[in-house]
């Protein structure tokens, strides 16, 4: 079975993606609907606890952090799938992406924008955020550099720019379509503005090609230090069960590893909801499917190779809190996330499961929350069973508004992709009739070098 | 402060532990305890209370495990006494340990805050400023003894915490802080800076016994001392002597000779070596 | 740091520089409030009175009868914090934590600022003409057979003027009344030693053995005792005190023994004849006292090994000079005076009477002397009140309706008195009862004289001056009720004193002489005395005289098993709580119990072994139960306690009292039963007889300690540290 | 291509020289007339021109720490007390029925309708008034500079409280930030080998604030100020 159909009309091709601007199916509203709420129960817990004061949350001394950082690592890595499937595999040439690399892009943005939000919610004084920030100021003073927080400050902010100037980049001759396919409104003004007056010259793709080429390898870098920034947040401190070396490649894994998983479910979810059954094809599917099972395993053997670094260190305190993972309060959790983590994904082993949307968007779903369990089980245990054994299994339930912080972040991610599908084009138009047109060429190479192969056979 | 200004400060204040080229002069604050004096009567931690305008929580956010006691008491008791197949009763009571911030010379909390809200002073304390606090909570995460102690609520304008009259108590030499910052022991900076501006007035250095910290003072079997370490006359530093303990050192000579190992004195997580 | 003499009654009526100015934030708001706030200058300034810096004044602190001589900080008019005044012998400099939270008696939001009258379930406010009016009014035509005063311990000047006032009617009806006073070992000392309480040389030391003893904690003079504690374990000629506590109930100060030895509650008196029959250096009437008191025996009474008696007599023979303390867990029984007298002749039998055990000094001033309370007083005023004999009842400084034994039914029995009038500071339990409530001057705001009643060196009075200016404009300080009282009865006598300041003031100064002020004049030995803040004297030293004997000694075999009510209640001192007067007091609420930091609540303590027999687990909420009533509490599994015991700590409990009290726990005493020492007629505390009962609900416990964190169970963080020359773990 | 890359280093070099230059700038702006303080409206309207004054402009003279007698002894300088008003103008009699003598009489003796009891203190409103968590100290600030140094008393009270004999009622004319507050700490001040002051030599940096020879001709030692964010919050 084919990638996608060879034979579709460029026509076609553009009518279908646009049409997407225009009606999607009844779910997109109800989906629209239901993220709108869940960003409303967010926002009432944020007033509640911005005005009351972060004790609302349910944290204590020890548990110091919550919900919020370890959901801040989660959207963090979720932002690594636009990358992997854009740059990297734009760079290894595998046109396979080319369907649904932009609404992967667009998952990069909007994943960073909500775990941005994330450090903003889990502050003191969000107020006082901007002291953060290194600028010249009146107050004659500078933030610390040597703190991997304000690595991380500038490593998202660099990597959200980067991200969003990628997906608009590649957008640029789709948003020319658009352009001269709309009707007058609001919309043929944006589109007008966001073009820069593309008309498709030689020469403007010559430059567009350099450019898009330029900041995909720029980005790969950037997206690889973001993680590993994150990672050092942990890795650089002292506490038991974070101060390992190990962290950056471990998480950056685990960043593609929940990216892909997310990429499954949004995958089935745009293919029904704007009708791209032709272009976000099974075979596609399958391909991301085997790929997030490959992540999967080098996850799984990262996350051995920690445990085994903690079990050969002698050092006890980290030992102490491996155990108290396997065993203690938050054992449910963690052996969750072993399930989720390393032996669900073995279902994706299986031909039959690799195409079968429903049992895929349900281990999708199940392997992001895996993941999501992965950053809480990183975040949690070491502040329940530290260095200093006072302080122990002083154990604290996140509360409600912890949890609806983190259920409204969803409604947030999914409102802002949504929004964007319906605004812009989300397959990439262009690209597409490129992979038709490669593809009807590489066929008829391929026919005509059967052809001569038959021929001689017949000469013979 | 330009940048040049930052990075030299930043490698001046960022030393690790009081090396030769860089020592702290004239003044190293430093506390020491005698574990065997302390009867553990929470004398210390109520009088730090008094001192340091520590909000009174209440029951339900003590539960929470919100208190903020900066000098909190700590006891130990011996494993297996009353568990199954133990003794049936303690023979001893519990080990005492009131632990307060160590101000480690090698602060873990120091580097991680964003803001640089948390410092290492001159004389050899780890400052903590509340307003330029914003409330990431990376000091408390990264700190190994867990002393530093957050505010969760708007203690000042919480109900029962000071009411009007109460207010009246507030010390003023000591900020009272707002929801959101972070905060800890300071070993009465406000106590320290006074004697340290009538000393310089007066053209000396702080002498022993001058000055005390509100647990010091308190203390009813005098286990706590404090002082100037690098002034030789100091009780503090004559301690310290006593058990051979060098304060810039990895390797302490007394764990090299025979018996030496038997002195007491120890420095708390001595082996992750923050320099407490 | 300022000490001065100035005359501190005109300074306290310059109002205070910028009230304002409490640093109350920070967070927020960076910039400049130019123009905003008010600041308000002295009008009149002494020269030392400098804003911004602190000025120190001597007091004398009021939180408990240890009689610590307290040095308070005073800035910009207002008290900020007290510490310990360095001369006072009994503190040295130092303070407890209870001392401490006494600024928060001063500014508690729940004190009562007029007097009050009852109307109905009301309380009307009425000015203070009205209310001396209306006891003149009251009094008149009443016998003084008929009055009946009741009041804590007290002692000084406020105690002259008391006694005059009663005499002033003949009155001979003062009870004296402390629910927790060692009154039994005073009882038993008296008879051994001839004084009722010797000073105990801690410090000299080389074993203490203490039979209950909380020094370190609630008993009798726990900062003083906790200072000679510290001297003790850096020790005497270099050996290093050990320090064995015998209990039923781990205390604080068995926390911090080398060896606590558990007994069966009640045994104590068993197991110190034992001791003395093991030193086998007894002679005489003492020897045949103790024969029957062999090793075998004790220890199946006891509970004790044989083993540990040995070695515990070995110890304390090795060692010498030794002290033996009875404390409050040992008096609390039926046979109390019995323990009491059996612990006191093991000191004799060691020769620790003239060593450790030292005569006391007293101050030459009976008039002044401190009246004691004891719990018998009580125990016949009830009887009175039950009776219907009292038409007046006052009540000052004692809260009989929360720590009177619920057995005695004190609360109906009051209700009985015709006129109550309570001088408080809080609507405490008591103070809700009274028909008219006088509001008292906080303890830092008045004027006073204390006599410490235990004496460390030689013997002293502590002066108690204001620290600030009145906080409420409408309370008085007992002494200058008291005046206006006695202005009633005897204007003639007393018309020269404008108030309580010009009586105790003339009063000292009449006494100059013997006060050690001899070659001064007036007001420089007045300011002096201020400055100072005590007065040291050399005292009256009565030689110890008495002789612990055997005669009388009888102490009953523990009794047989009880089906019904199976456990021993030991109702536990809290370190910062007491008897309960300070609970309203949150930092004292927020101070979690050293052994098991639980804070704001009460609980029940019981072995892990009973428990498990129970089905208790920790945070159970458990019904205890006694013939008197019943009380709800939580369970805390705590292996310093024996397994026959169960203890619940009293100080929590209040239905009255104010917010900080109110609600918060629950009150051992209301199931109390009325068992008294058979000699003094003390309340026996700890012969209360309970059955615990699960309800079936559970609360996690509001408490500091982590279920792991307090176990060593990784790597000793605070390793034990052995004596000297004896290792404990092998020989005792 | 080359075209849009030559730009966009062109500019990025640009921005980060900004950003250099601007960080590397004396700090701060200098104070300009909108940043002055408000007016602030006193109970009395207290001319220091006339206290504090130059002679030949009909002034006093009268040292600062006459009347803020606090400020060489303490961390606050204080208001006089009314005493201290009194002790004086009790003896003027020249000036007795001027409307802010009698002013000030009446919260000494009291005010005729009885609103105003006697001996109460003046209403003042804080004029330089700082953020609850900075504590600025007086006393060291006049010890380092009027008695150690030797400089006039108008100079370095004026310095921060800015030419207060030419005002009435006080207004601030500093930016009081702790920008500027920084910018004179950084400032190299004189002191000697020892580390103390040229004049009284008294101990005053510490480890890290060691004397730096700034100005080789004349071998003259300079220390910076106290560089601790303990010492003015805590």
């Amino acid at each position: 079975m084919k990638d996608i159909r060879e034979d579709i009309a460029w026509a076609k091709i553009n009518q279908d993606v646009l049409n997407s601007l225009e009606n999607p199916r009844k779910l997109y509203w109800v989906i629209l609907f239901v993220a709108l709420a869940m960003l409303g129960v967010a926002a009432g817990c944020e007033v509640y606890q911005y005005n009351v004061g972060m004790g609302v949350a349910n944290m204590d001394n020890p548990h110091m952090w919550g919900l919020y950082i370890a959901t801040f690592i989660f959207w963090i890595g979720m932002s690594h799938s636009g990358t992997l499937l854009s740059a990297i595999l734009h760079l290894m040439h595998a046109d396979w992406r080319k369907p649904i690399y932009r609404f992967a892009e667009a998952m990069t943005t909007f994943s960073l924008m909500t775990a941005g939000l994330f450090v903003a919610v889990h502050l003191g004084r969000v107020w006082q955020i901007y002291y953060a920030l290194p600028y010249p100021n009146e107050r004659g003073v500078w933030p610390n550099f040597q703190s991997p927080l304000l690595w991380d400050a500038m490593a998202i902010f660099t990597y959200l720019s980067s991200s969003i100037l990628f997906l608009y980049v590649g957008m640029i001759p789709d948003l020319a379509i658009c352009r001269d396919r709309m009707h007058e409104g609001w919309r043929k003004k944006l589109y007008t503005l966001l073009s820069l007056g593309w008309e498709g010259t030689d020469r403007q793709w010559r430059n567009f090609r350099v450019t898009y080429l330029t900041i995909a390898c720029f980005l790969i870098p950037l997206a690889v230090s973001v993680h590993s920034i994150v990672a050092s947040d942990f890795a650089m401190s002292q506490q038991p069960g974070w101060h390992v070396t190990s962290f950056p490649p471990y998480f950056v894994a685990g960043a593609l590893y929940s990216g892909c998983a997310a990429i499954i479910t949004l995958f089935i979810i745009l293919r029904y909801v704007f009708r791209f059954e032709e272009y976000m094809t099974l075979p596609i599917l399958k391909k991301i499917v085997r790929l997030t099972f490959a992540i999967s395993m080098v996850w799984t053997y990262l996350n051995a190779v920690e445990f085994a670094s903690v079990w050969y260190s002698h050092d006890e305190p980290s030992k102490d809190v491996l155990i108290q993972k396997a065993t203690g309060t938050y054992a449910p959790f963690w052996w969750a996330m072993i399930f989720c983590g390393s032996v669900l994904p073995l279902t994706l082993a299986f031909k039959r499961i690799q195409t079968n949307i429903p049992v895929l968007f349900a281990v999708s779903l199940l392997l992001n929350m895996g993941m999501w369990l992965e950053r809480w089980m990183i975040v949690a245990p070491t502040f329940s069973h530290g260095i200093y054994p006072w302080t122990w299994d002083h154990d604290q339930w996140p509360s409600f508004v912890q949890w609806g912080m983190v259920f409204g972040s969803f409604g947030w991610f999914t409102l802002l992709f949504m929004v964007f599908c319906k605004v812009f084009p989300s397959v990439s138009m262009y690209e597409v009739k490129e992979m038709v047109y490669h593809r009807r060429q590489a066929t008829k190479r391929l026919e005509e070098t059967g052809k001569f192969a038959a021929a001689g056979k017949g000469a013979h | 402060m330009s940048v040049s200004n930052l990075l030299e400060n930043w490698s001046q204040f960022r030393h690790f532990h009081p090396v030769e080229d860089k020592p702290h002069d004239p003044y190293k604050w430093a506390m020491s305890i005698d574990l065997d004096a302390c009867s553990g009567c929470n004398a210390c931690s109520v009088a730090c209370y008094a001192e340091n305008n520590l909000p009174v929580v209440g029951k339900e956010k003590y539960a929470h495990g919100q208190a903020m006691h900066w000098m909190r008491i700590e006891h130990y008791w011996d494993e297996d006494v009353g568990e199954e197949g133990g003794r049936e009763f303690p023979d001893q009571g519990a080990q005492f340990l009131p632990m307060m911030c160590q101000q480690c010379e090698a602060a873990p909390c120091e580097t991680v805050c964003p803001v640089g809200a948390t410092n290492h002073t001159a004389d050899g304390l780890n400052s903590q400023i509340y307003n330029r606090c914003i409330g990431s909570r990376y000091c408390s995460a990264n700190c190994p003894y867990k002393v530093r102690y957050f505010n969760w609520y708007d203690y000042p304008s919480t109900d029962n915490v000071w009411p009007a009259e109460m207010t009246q108590q507030l010390n003023p030499d000591v900020t009272v802080r707002g929801k959101g910052v972070m905060e800890k022991c300071t070993f009465c900076v406000q106590r320290l800076a006074a004697a340290k501006v009538t000393a310089k007035s007066e053209g000396r250095i702080v002498h022993d016994g001058e000055v005390q910290t509100a647990c010091q003072q308190a203390c009813p079997t005098s286990a706590i001392s404090f002082g100037n370490l690098i002034d030789p006359e100091s009780r503090v530093h004559k301690q310290w002597r006593a058990q051979q303990v060098e304060l810039d050192k990895d390797k302490q000579a007394k764990d090299q000779k025979e018996g030496g190992t038997e002195l007491r004195g120890y420095r708390i997580l001595e082996d992750m070596r923050p320099y407490p | 740091m300022m000490d001065s003499g100035f005359d501190r009654r005109d300074f306290l009526k310059v109002m205070g520089w910028g009230g304002a100015t409490v640093a109350l934030s920070g967070c927020g708001n960076t910039s400049i409030e130019d123009g905003k706030e008010t600041v308000v200058s002295y009008v009149e300034a002494a020269d030392y009175v400098i804003p911004g810096i602190g000025v120190y004044y001597n007091s004398s602190c009021a939180q408990c009868d240890a009689g610590c001589s307290i040095n308070g900080r005073v800035r910009e008019g207002r008290v900020l914090k007290l510490e310990g005044n360095p001369a006072s012998a009994i503190n040295r400099g130092k303070m407890c934590g209870l001392g401490q939270a006494g600024v928060q008696h001063h500014y508690n939001p729940d004190r009562i600022r007029e007097p009050l009258l009852r109307n109905g379930d009301q309380g009307v406010v009425i000015t203070w003409e009205k209310a001396y009016a209306l006891i003149a009014e009251k009094l008149k035509g009443v016998s003084g057979e008929e009055i009946a005063f009741l009041s804590g311990g007290v002692s000084g000047h406020v105690k002259v003027l008391l006694d005059n006032y009663l005499a002033s009617f003949g009155c001979k009806n003062h009870f004296v009344y402390e629910a927790l006073a060692p009154a039994v070992v005073r009882a038993a000392n008296k008879k051994a030693y001839g004084v009722e309480m010797p000073r105990y040389n801690i410090n000299k030391a080389k074993v203490v053995l203490s039979f209950g003893a909380d020094f370190l904690g609630a008993w009798v003079s726990p900062v003083h005792f906790s200072q000679q504690y510290a001297q003790f374990r850096k020790g005497v000629d270099g050996q290093r005190g050990v320090l064995i506590q015998v209990e039923s109930k781990m205390t604080l100060t068995g926390a911090n023994a080398d060896r606590w030895i558990p007994v069966r509650p009640g045994t104590e008196g068993i197991l110190a004849l034992g001791i003395i029959n093991a030193l086998g250096t007894a002679s005489g009437d003492i020897a045949a006292a103790v024969k029957g008191y062999d090793k075998v025996r004790v220890s199946k009474e006891t509970g004790v090994p044989p083993g540990q008696i040995d070695k515990i007599a070995a110890l304390l023979k090795l060692r010498s000079p030794s002290l033996v303390l009875v404390g409050s867990a040992a008096e609390g029984y039926a046979h109390g005076s019995q323990n009491a007298a059996a612990i006191n002749l093991l000191n004799q039998v060691l020769g620790n009477v003239g060593k450790t055990v030292e005569a006391a000094a007293a101050v030459p001033f009976p008039q002044i002397v401190p009246a004691k309370g004891n719990t018998a007083a009580l125990t016949s005023l009830n009887e009175g009140l039950a009776a219907g004999k009292y038409k007046v009842l006052f009540n000052y400084a004692a809260n009989p309706v929360f720590t009177s034994a619920g057995a005695l039914k004190f609360k109906d029995n009051m209700a009985k008195a015709g006129f109550k009038v309570a001088f408080a500071h809080y609507l405490d339990e008591t103070a809700m009862q009274a028909d008219l409530v006088l509001p008292l001057d906080s303890a830092l705001e008045d004027w006073g004289t204390q006599v410490p009643e235990y004496m460390a060196e030689g013997a002293q009075i502590n002066i108690q001056q204001p620290l600030m200016e009145k906080l409420h404009a409408d309370t008085r300080g007992m002494g200058d009720i008291l005046l206006a009282l006695i202005k009633q009865r005897r204007p003639e006598d007393y018309k020269t004193y404008e108030d309580y300041y010009a009586y105790l003031r003339a009063a000292m100064l009449k006494n100059k002489a013997a006060l050690g002020g001899g070659a001064k004049d007036d007001d420089t030995f007045w300011n002096e005395t201020l400055t100072n803040g005590i007065i040291k004297l050399a005292g009256i030293t009565t030689a110890l005289s008495g002789r612990a004997g055997v005669a009388g000694l009888k102490l009953p075999s523990p009794k047989e098993e009880d089906e019904q009510y199976p456990l021993q209640l030991i109702p536990s001192v809290n370190i910062s709580l007491r008897d309960g007067r300070h609970s309203n007091q949150p930092w004292l609420q927020e101070s979690p119990d050293p052994l098991t930091t639980i804070v704001w609540d009460s609980w029940m303590e019981i072995h892990p072994r009973k428990a498990a027999e129970l089905g208790i687990v920790e945070g159970d909420i458990v019904e205890v139960t006694s013939r008197t009533g019943s009380i709800k509490t939580q369970a805390y599994l705590f292996p310093g306690i024996h397994p026959d015991a169960i203890s619940i700590p009293i100080g929590q409990g209040h239905d009255a009292m104010g917010r900080y009290a109110k609600g918060y726990g629950v009150n051992p005493f209301q199931i109390l039963d009325a068992v008294f020492d058979r000699e003094s007629g003390e309340l026996a505390m700890h012969e209360t007889r309970v059955k615990v009962s699960k309800t079936g609900q559970r609360v996690i416990i509001v408490k500091d300690e982590s279920a792991a964190g307090a176990k060593q169970i990784r790597e000793k963080i605070a390793g034990r540290v052995s004596t000297d020359n004896v290792d404990l773990s092998k020989e005792v | 291509m080359h075209r849009f890359l030559r730009i966009s280093v062109l500019l990025t070099g640009l921005l980060a020289a900004i950003c250099i230059n601007a960080a590397e700038s004396p700090q701060p702006a200098p104070m300009t007339e909108d940043s002055l303080g408000p007016l602030v409206e006193q109970p009395i309207e207290f001319p220091h021109n006339r206290h504090a004054g130059d002679a030949d402009k009909g002034g006093m003279q009268i040292n600062c720490m006459y009347c803020h007698t606090y400020a060489r002894r303490s961390a606050v300088a204080g208001i006089p007390p009314l005493q201290k008003c009194i002790g004086c103008h009790q003896s003027i009699e020249s000036v007795r029925d001027k409307p802010r003598i009698k002013q000030l009489f009446e919260y000494w003796e009291g005010s005729k309708d009885g609103k105003i009891a006697a001996k109460s203190p003046i209403p003042w409103k804080k004029v330089h008034d700082l953020p609850d968590f900075v504590r600025f100290n007086h006393e060291r600030h006049i010890k380092r500079f009027i008695e150690q140094q030797n400089r006039p008393y108008q100079e370095v009270c004026g310095y921060c409280h800015g030419d207060v004999k030419e005002m009435t009622v006080a207004r601030r004319s500093k930016a009081l930030s702790m920008g500027w507050c920084a910018s004179c700490h950084q400032k190299d001040h004189p002191v000697t080998a020892e580390g103390g002051t040229p004049i009284g030599g008294q101990a005053y940096w510490y480890g890290f604030q060691k004397p730096v020879v700034a100005d080789a001709s004349t071998d003259a030692l300079k220390a910076k100020g106290p560089n601790d964010c303990w010492q003015c919050h805590k």
